[in-house]
C-alpha cells in the first residue's frame, strides 16, 4: 500500500517536471514568433498549449483506467463547460434577445439597439423567475406552471412539427414505382443485368425499400400478438433494421477515426512539432 | 352570310398573326440591330399580373410576368428584372427586389408591424411594374403598370389542410380507443423485451447491494424522448424505493433536471418511503455534451452501478457511455428515438428499445387503459399508412399521381 | 389544485400552437414561443449552475471521496464564468463578442474546454474497435444479418473493397463491394430508417396528444406534499 | 519516407494480428487495452509518416461541387457552421473546401453558426482562409459574418421569413441595414444556396426541414460520417448533395484539385491526408471483427 502511493507520487512529480519542461521549450521556441510581441505573451502561450496537450494525455489516460490525471480532467472540464453555457446563455440570449425588447435603460448599458418595448417579452421573462422559484422550498411548487408551459410548448410544436416533416414526407417518399422503366432504357425487362445503375437494380431497390418499410412498420405494432403472418413480417422487419444498424454502424467508424487524427495531429504536430 | 364572315375571320387572323411571326422570328432580325444591341432599350416584360398572396397572413403580394422577348433570345440584351411598386399610378415607383435573373414570379412580402422596418400595410392600393436591365444602367424598359392590388390576409391555410385532417383522425383514434378502454375492454400490448428485463435488473442490483444509473440523456425539455423517460423514470424510481436500492441520476438539462427531481420524489412519496428520499439522488452535471459524459463514465467507474438505464435523446456519446458501462461490469438496457445512435446501443448493451418502442414504453409500464388506449390508435395509424403507401403504389402504377400531390405539404 | 393549473396551462399552450399552424394571423406564434423558450432555457442555467456549486460544495464540507477534485470544478466553474460575465481581458468594450481574441473566455475555451471536449469524442474511435470485436459475433440469425451488413459497409469505405471486386463485369457492377456498400445504405438501409422514423412521428404525435389531453402527467409530479 | 512507414504499419499491425489470432484459436480472452493499442498504432503511424491513397468523387458529392460550380458569378452563398470544434476535424475541411470554392467563383459568403461553438470557428475560417488566400475580398461586399443566435430550429424559423427579426447587427456590431451585401436580403428564401456543416443537433437535417424544403431554397451539406446515413431519405429531393465524412471531404478536395490545378496547387487537404489513418483503421477493425468471430467459433465448439 505505501509502496503503491510512493509510486504515483514519483509518476505526479514526472508528470509536473515534464509539464514544466514543455512550458519552459514551448516559451523559448516561441520568443523568435514576431506574432507574439511580449514575453508575457510566450510565456502565456507556451502554458496553454502545454496545458491542451496534457488534458488531452489525461482523458487519454483513462483507456487504461480510472486515475487521478483523468479525475483532474474530468472535474475541471465539468466546471468551466457549466460556466461557458451559461455565459454564452447570458450574452446572445438575454442580453441579445431579452433586454433589446423590454428595457432601453439596459440596452444603453449593454450597447445593444433597443427594438422597443415589447411586452410579451414579459412572459418567458416571468416563467424564468417562476422556474427560479424552486430554489425555495415554500413557493417551489409554483415552478411547475412554468414546466407546464414547456411541456405545452413542446407538445403543441413537435405534434405539427413531426407529422409534417417526417412523417408525411417519409409517407410520401415511399409512393414509389415498382416497376422502374428506367430513364432511356425502356420498358421493363429490356435490360436485364446486375449494373448498379440498371434498370433491375432500380426496381430491386424500389422493391426492398417498400416491402422494408412495410414489414419494419409492422415490427412497430404493440397491440397485435406478433404471429403467424402478421409475426413472419415483423421478422423481416428485425432483418431489414439489423441491416439498417448494421449499415449504420460500419459507416460511422471512418468519423471517429477521423476525431482521434484530430487529436493526435495536436499532440504530434502543435505540441511536439514532430510533423509539419 | 356565312362564307363573308368566315373570310373576314381569316383576314383578321392572317393579320394578327404576320406581326408576332416577325417577332417570333429571329432571322427577321437586321444583323446590324445585333451589333449595337447594348445601347438598344429591351422589349419589356409582359403579362404582368399580381395577386394578394394565398394562404398567409397578409402582407404580400403575387407577382407574375413573361419575360421579355429580348432575354436569352431576340437582341438578348436583358440581364434581369427588378419589381417596381408604388402607391399611386404616377409613382414614385421604389424597387422592391434584387436583381432577378430569368425569373417570372416574386413574392413581395413585407414587415407585419408597424414598428418594424418595410413595413407594408394591408388594404393598400399598390401598383407595380417590372423592370427590364440591360449591362448599361441607363438602358432598360418598364412593364405596363398593373394595379391597384391590396394585400390582405387569410383566415385559414388551406395547403395545410391535410395536415390539420390528419390531426383530427388521430385526435379521434386517440379518443375511441381511450373511451373504449375505459369502458374496460381488453386491450393487447405486446411483450417490450427490454422493458422487462428493467425490473429484473432492479433486482440484481438490490441483491448486489449496489445502485442503480439512471441516464436521462441530452434531450431538452423540449424533447418528447426526454418526457417519455420521465415516465419510465417516475416507474424504475418507485421500484428502486420498494427494495432501498441506489438511484443516481446525473442531468444534462437543468430544467430536466427539476422534472426529474420532481418525479423521483413523486416515486418515493408513492411507494411510502418519501424519507429515503434525497434531493442529491437527481443532480446537474453540466450542459456540455463531453464533460457530461466525461462525468458520468467517472460515476460508472468509482460507484459500480449494476444497472445503467439510458433512456432520452442520446448523440455521439451513446457508445462512451455503453463500452464504459461494460467495462464497469454493468447490465445495460437503453432506449432512444435519435435514429443514429441506435446501433450503437443495440450493439453495446443488453437490451435496447428501438425508436418508437421508447415511448410505447411508458404506455407499457403503466398498463393503464388510458395509455394503451392510445397506443392502439398508434398502430392504426400505421396502418393506415401501409394502407395509403400500396394505394399510392398501385395509382403511380396507372400514371395517377393526385395522391402523392396530395402528401406534398408545405 | 397544485395539479390542475399546470395541466390547464399545458392544455391551452398545446392546443394554441397546434391550432396557430391552419391560422395565418397567428401563424408565428410558434417562431415567439421558440424564442421565449430559449430565454428561459437561460435562467434554467443559473439554476443548473447553483445546483452544481451546491452539490460541489457539499462534497467538500462533508469531505466525501475525491472531495479535492471538487475543488477543481467549483475553481474551473467560478474563473470562467468571471471570465464570461466580466468580459476579463477581452480587448473591446461591453458590446465586444465574448469570445473576441485574446479574451480569457476565448483562451480558456481553445485551450481547455475545446481540448477536453475534442479528446473525450475521440475516444470513440477506440470503442467503436472494442465494441466491433466484442460484439460483432454471429450469435444468431439476427447478429449475423448486422455483422454481414458491417462489414460490407467497412468493405465499401476502404480500397481494398474497390480492388477485390474490380474484376466484376460492368453488368453485374451491383456486386462491387463500393456500389453494394452504397446500395445497402440507399435501399434497405433507407426503409429501416424511414419505417423507424415513421414510427418515431406517430409516437410523438401520440405522445404530445397524451401530454396535451393530459393522459401523460407524471412529470408534474404529485398533489400531497 | 511515406513506404517506409507504408512497411513499418503493415508489419506491426500485421504480426500483432497474428498474435491475436493465435491467441483467440486458444480460446484466451483477450483484454481491450490491447485492441486500443492497436488502433492507435494504425492511426498514428499512417500520421507520422503520411501516408495517403487517391480519390474520385461520387455523385453525391459531384453533385454539390458542380452546383456551386455552376451558380452565376456573384450568388449568394449562405454557410452556416453547425458543429464544435471536437466535430471540426472531421468537418473541418469540407467548410474549409466549400470557402475556397465559392470565393473562388466570385460567389456572396454569408457565415453564420446555429451551435454557439461554431462562432470561433468562423472567425479562423475567416482569418485563415479569407484575409490570407483571397486578400481582395472585402468584409460586408463579399462575405459577411453574422455570427451565433441561440435557439437552433428556432433561428431557422424566424430567419426563413426575416433575418432582421433574429440578427440585428454582423459580429462586429454593425447594423444590418449598412452591411452591403445584406441589400435586399430579407430572408433565407434571398439565398441561392444553403450550405450547413455539421453532425448533431441543429444541423443538415434541421436546414433542410426548417429552411430548405419549406422555403424551396436549394439546399446542401457536409456532415459528420455519424449522421450520413440519416440524410440519405433527403437526397436528391430535399437535399441536393451531401458531403459524408471525412471521405467525403477528401473527394470534395480532389474535385476542387483537378478543376483548378494551378489555382488550388499549394492547397493544404486535409481531408485527402486524414484518408490514410483511415483505411487502416479500418483495417484493423475488419481484422478484429473476424478474429472475434473466429475465437467465438473456437470457444463455442470447446463448450459443446
Amino acid at each position: 500500500m505505501a509502496r503503491s502511493k510512493s509510486i504515483s507520487i514519483i509518476i505526479l512529480l514526472v508528470v509536473i517536471a515534464l509539464f514544466i519542461l514543455s512550458w519552459v521549450i514551448k516559451a523559448t521556441t516561441f520568443e523568435s514568433d514576431p506574432d507574439r510581441i511580449s514575453l508575457w505573451f510566450s510565456v502565456r502561450d507556451a502554458f496553454f498549449i502545454t496545458m491542451a496537450a496534457f488534458l488531452t494525455l489525461a482523458i487519454f489516460s483513462f483507456l487504461y483506467k480510472d486515475n487521478p490525471y483523468y479525475k483532474f480532467a474530468e472535474h475541471l472540464f465539468v466546471g468551466i463547460s457549466a460556466a461557458y453555457w451559461m455565459c454564452v446563455g447570458f450574452w446572445s440570449t438575454l442580453v441579445g434577445n431579452l433586454v433589446p425588447n423590454i428595457s432601453e435603460t439596459l440596452s444603453t448599458f449593454f450597447k445593444v439597439p433597443y427594438k422597443g418595448f415589447h411586452f410579451t417579452y414579459f412572459v418567458p421573462l416571468i416563467l424564468g423567475i417562476i422556474l427560479l422559484m424552486r430554489l425555495s422550498s415554500k413557493h417551489g411548487w409554483i415552478s411547475r406552471w412554468a414546466l407546464a408551459w414547456i411541456v405545452g410548448t413542446t407538445a403543441g410544436l413537435n405534434l405539427i412539427r413531426y407529422l409534417r416533416t417526417d412523417f408525411i414526407s417519409q409517407v410520401s417518399n415511399t409512393f414509389v414505382p415498382l416497376l422502374v422503366d428506367w430513364k432511356g432504357v425502356g420498358p421493363f425487362f429490356s435490360d436485364f443485368s446486375l449494373s448498379s445503375t440498371g434498370q433491375f437494380a432500380m426496381t430491386l431497390s424500389n422493391w426492398v425499400i417498400f416491402i422494408g418499410v412495410f414489414c419494419g412498420l409492422i415490427y412497430f405494432f404493440f397491440s397485435k400478438e406478433h404471429k403467424g403472418i402478421f409475426g413472419t413480417a415483423s421478422r423481416v422487419g428485425i432483418w431489414v433494421l439489423m441491416i439498417t444498424f448494421g449499415a449504420s454502424f460500419g459507416y460511422t467508424v471512418m468519423g471517429r477515426v477521423s476525431l482521434l487524427v484530430g487529436r493526435l495531429t495536436y499532440l504530434f504536430k502543435d505540441w511536439l512539432g514532430l510533423i509539419s | 352570310m356565312k362564307l363573308k364572315t368566315l373570310i373576314v375571320l381569316m383576314i383578321m387572323l392572317l393579320m394578327s398573326y404576320v406581326p408576332a411571326m416577325a417577332q417570333g422570328d429571329p432571322d427577321v432580325i437586321n444583323p446590324e440591330d445585333t451589333t449595337v444591341a447594348e445601347v438598344i432599350t429591351p422589349a419589356p416584360a409582359t403579362n404582368l399580373s399580381a395577386s394578394d398572396t394565398p394562404n398567409d397572413h397578409g402582407h404580400s403580394i403575387d407577382l407574375s410576368w413573361d419575360l421579355s422577348v429580348d432575354d436569352g433570345a431576340g437582341m438578348n440584351n436583358v440581364i434581369g428584372y427588378m419589381v417596381y411598386r408604388a402607391t399611386s399610378m404616377d409613382g414614385p415607383f421604389e424597387s422592391r427586389s434584387g436583381l432577378l435573373l430569368k425569373t417570372t414570379d416574386y413574392i413581395d412580402a413585407g414587415a407585419i408591424n408597424e414598428y418594424e422596418n418595410g413595413y407594408m400595410p394591408d388594404h393598400t392600393d399598390y401598383y407595380y411594374k417590372i423592370r427590364a436591365l440591360t449591362a448599361d444602367t441607363a438602358v432598360y424598359s418598364d412593364s405596363e403598370i398593373f394595379g391597384p392590388i391590396q394585400s390582405y390576409g387569410q383566415w385559414f391555410n388551406w395547403e395545410r389542410l391535410a395536415v390539420l385532417l390528419m390531426v383530427a383522425g388521430f385526435l379521434f383514434l386517440t379518443v375511441f380507443f381511450i373511451n373504449k378502454a375505459k369502458k374496460g375492454a381488453d386491450l393487447f400490448v405486446r411483450r417490450l423485451a427490454g422493458i422487462e428485463a428493467v425490473d429484473e435488473a432492479i433486482g440484481r442490483a438490490t441483491e448486489m447491494g449496489k445502485p442503480i444509473l439512471y441516464v436521462l440523456g441530452l434531450g431538452t425539455a423540449a424533447d418528447i424522448a426526454t418526457i417519455a423517460s420521465y415516465t419510465i423514470l417516475g416507474r424504475v424510481a418507485k421500484k428502486v424505493a420498494e427494495y432501498q436500492t441506489g438511484l443516481i441520476v446525473p442531468c444534462y438539462d437543468p430544467i430536466v433536471m427539476t422534472v426529474a427531481q420532481e418525479t423521483v420524489k413523486t416515486a418515493y412519496l408513492d411507494a411510502g418511503r418519501p424519507d429515503a428520499y434525497n434531493e442529491d439522488m437527481v443532480y446537474f452535471v453540466t450542459n456540455q455534451q463531453f464533460a457530461y459524459v466525461a462525468g458520468v463514465n467517472g460515476v460508472m467507474l468509482r460507484e459500480r452501478p449494476a444497472t445503467n438505464l439510458y433512456m432520452g435523446k442520446f448523440y455521439a456519446e451513446s457508445l462512451i457511455l455503453a463500452e464504459t458501462g461494460t467495462v464497469a461490469g454493468s447490465i445495460q438496457i437503453s432506449g432512444t428515438d435519435e435514429i443514429s445512435q441506435i446501433p450503437f446501443f443495440v450493439v453495446a448493451c443488453d437490451y435496447a428499445l428501438i425508436g418508437e418502442e421508447l415511448y410505447a414504453a411508458s404506455a407499457y409500464l403503466g398498463k393503464e387503459p388510458l395509455l394503451l388506449g392510445s397506443l392502439k390508435a398508434q398502430d392504426y395509424a400505421k396502418a393506415g399508412v401501409i394502407f395509403l403507401a400500396i394505394i399510392g403504389f398501385l395509382s403511380l402504377m396507372f400514371g395517377y399521381d393526385g395522391i402523392t400531390d396530395f402528401f406534398h405539404v408545405r | 389544485m397544485k395539479k390542475q393549473v399546470p395541466l390547464t396551462i399545458t392544455f391551452i399552450v398545446g392546443v394554441v400552437l397546434v391550432l396557430s399552424v391552419f391560422f395565418p394571423p397567428v401563424e408565428t406564434l410558434g417562431e415567439d414561443f421558440s424564442l421565449f423558450f430559449d430565454i428561459i432555457a437561460v435562467f434554467a442555467f443559473f439554476l443548473g449552475g447553483g445546483n452544481l456549486i451546491r452539490v460541489h460544495t457539499d462534497r467538500i464540507s462533508k469531505k466525501k471521496k475525491d472531495w479535492g477534485f471538487s475543488m477543481i470544478t467549483i475553481g474551473g466553474f467560478l474563473i470562467m464564468l468571471a471570465a464570461g460575465l466580466f468580459k476579463l481581458w477581452n480587448p473591446g468594450d461591453i458590446s465586444a463578442d465574448v469570445a473576441a481574441t485574446g479574451s480569457l473566455f476565448q483562451l480558456m475555451y481553445d485551450w481547455m474546454f475545446n481540448p477536453l471536449g475534442a479528446t473525450m469524442y475521440s475516444l470513440l474511435a477506440f470503442y467503436v474497435a472494442s465494441a466491433s470485436y466484442r460484439a460483432f459475433r454471429a450469435k444468431n440469425r439476427d447478429a449475423t444479418i448486422l455483422l454481414v451488413a458491417a462489414f460490407v459497409i467497412l468493405l465499401g469505405r476502404t480500397p481494398l473493397g474497390m480492388y477485390a471486386t474490380e474484376w466484376i463485369p460492368e453488368s453485374f457492377s451491383l456486386l462491387q463491394i463500393p456500389n453494394l456498400a452504397i446500395w445497402i445504405m440507399t435501399s434497405p438501409n433507407l426503409a429501416g430508417q424511414r419505417a423507424i422514423m415513421i414510427g418515431i412521428a406517430l409516437g410523438v404525435v401520440s405522445m404530445s396528444l397524451r401530454l396535451i389531453l393530459g393522459v401523460e402527467r407524471t412529470h408534474l409530479g404529485t398533489d400531497n406534499e | 519516407m511515406s513506404s517506409i512507414g507504408l512497411i513499418i504499419s503493415f508489419l506491426f499491425i500485421g504480426l500483432g494480428l497474428i498474435w491475436l489470432l493465435i491467441l483467440a484459436i486458444k480460446g484466451r480472452e483477450v483484454d481491450r487495452r490491447l485492441i486500443f493499442v492497436f488502433i492507435g498504432i494504425a492511426v498514428s503511424v499512417p500520421l507520422l509518416f503520411k501516408i495517403s491513397f487517391s480519390e474520385k468523387a461520387t455523385p453525391i458529392v459531384r453533385d454539390v461541387f458542380y452546383k456551386i460550380e455552376n451558380l452565376p458569378e456573384g450568388s449568394k452563398v449562405l454557410l452556416s457552421y453547425d458543429y464544435g470544434p471536437s466535430m471540426a476535424p472531421e468537418v473541418e475541411p469540407m467548410s474549409n473546401a466549400f470557402v475556397r470554392h465559392a470565393l473562388t467563383k466570385n460567389h456572396k459568403v454569408y457565415f453564420m453558426c446555429l451551435w454557439a461553438t461554431g462562432q470561433s470557428l468562423v472567425a479562423t475560417a475567416i482569418d485563415s482562409i479569407v484575409k490570407k488566400e483571397f486578400p481582395d475580398k472585402v468584409n460586408g461586399i463579399d462575405y459577411v459574418n453574422i455570427g451565433f443566435k441561440a435557439g437552433g430550429t428556432g433561428v431557422l424559423n424566424v430567419i426563413i421569413t426575416d433575418f432582421r427579426k433574429m440578427y440585428l447587427t454582423n459580429v462586429d456590431g454593425v447594423n444590418l441595414d449598412s452591411v452591403p451585401i445584406f441589400n435586399g436580403i430579407k430572408s433565407l428564401r434571398d439565398m441561392d444556396l444553403l450550405v450547413s456543416i455539421g453532425g448533431g443537433f441543429p444541423g443538415v437535417k434541421e436546414w433542410v426541414l426548417f429552411a430548405g424544403a419549406p422555403g424551396n431554397i436549394p439546399t446542401a451539406g457536409g456532415c459528420a460520417a455519424v449522421s450520413a446515413p440519416l440524410l440519405y431519405p433527403y437526397y436528391p429531393r430535399q437535399l441536393l448533395g451531401l458531403l459524408g465524412g471525412i471521405k467525403g471531404a477528401a473527394e470534395y478536395e480532389s474535385e476542387l484539385k483537378d478543376v483548378y490545378p494551378d489555382r488550388f496547387a499549394d492547397m493544404p487537404t486535409p481531408g485527402i491526408a486524414m484518408m490514410g489513418p483511415q483505411t487502416l483503421a479500418h483495417l484493423v477493425v475488419m481484422a478484429f471483427i473476424v478474429i472475434g468471430n473466429i475465437a467465438f467459433f473456437v470457444t463455442r465448439k470447446k463448450k459443446v
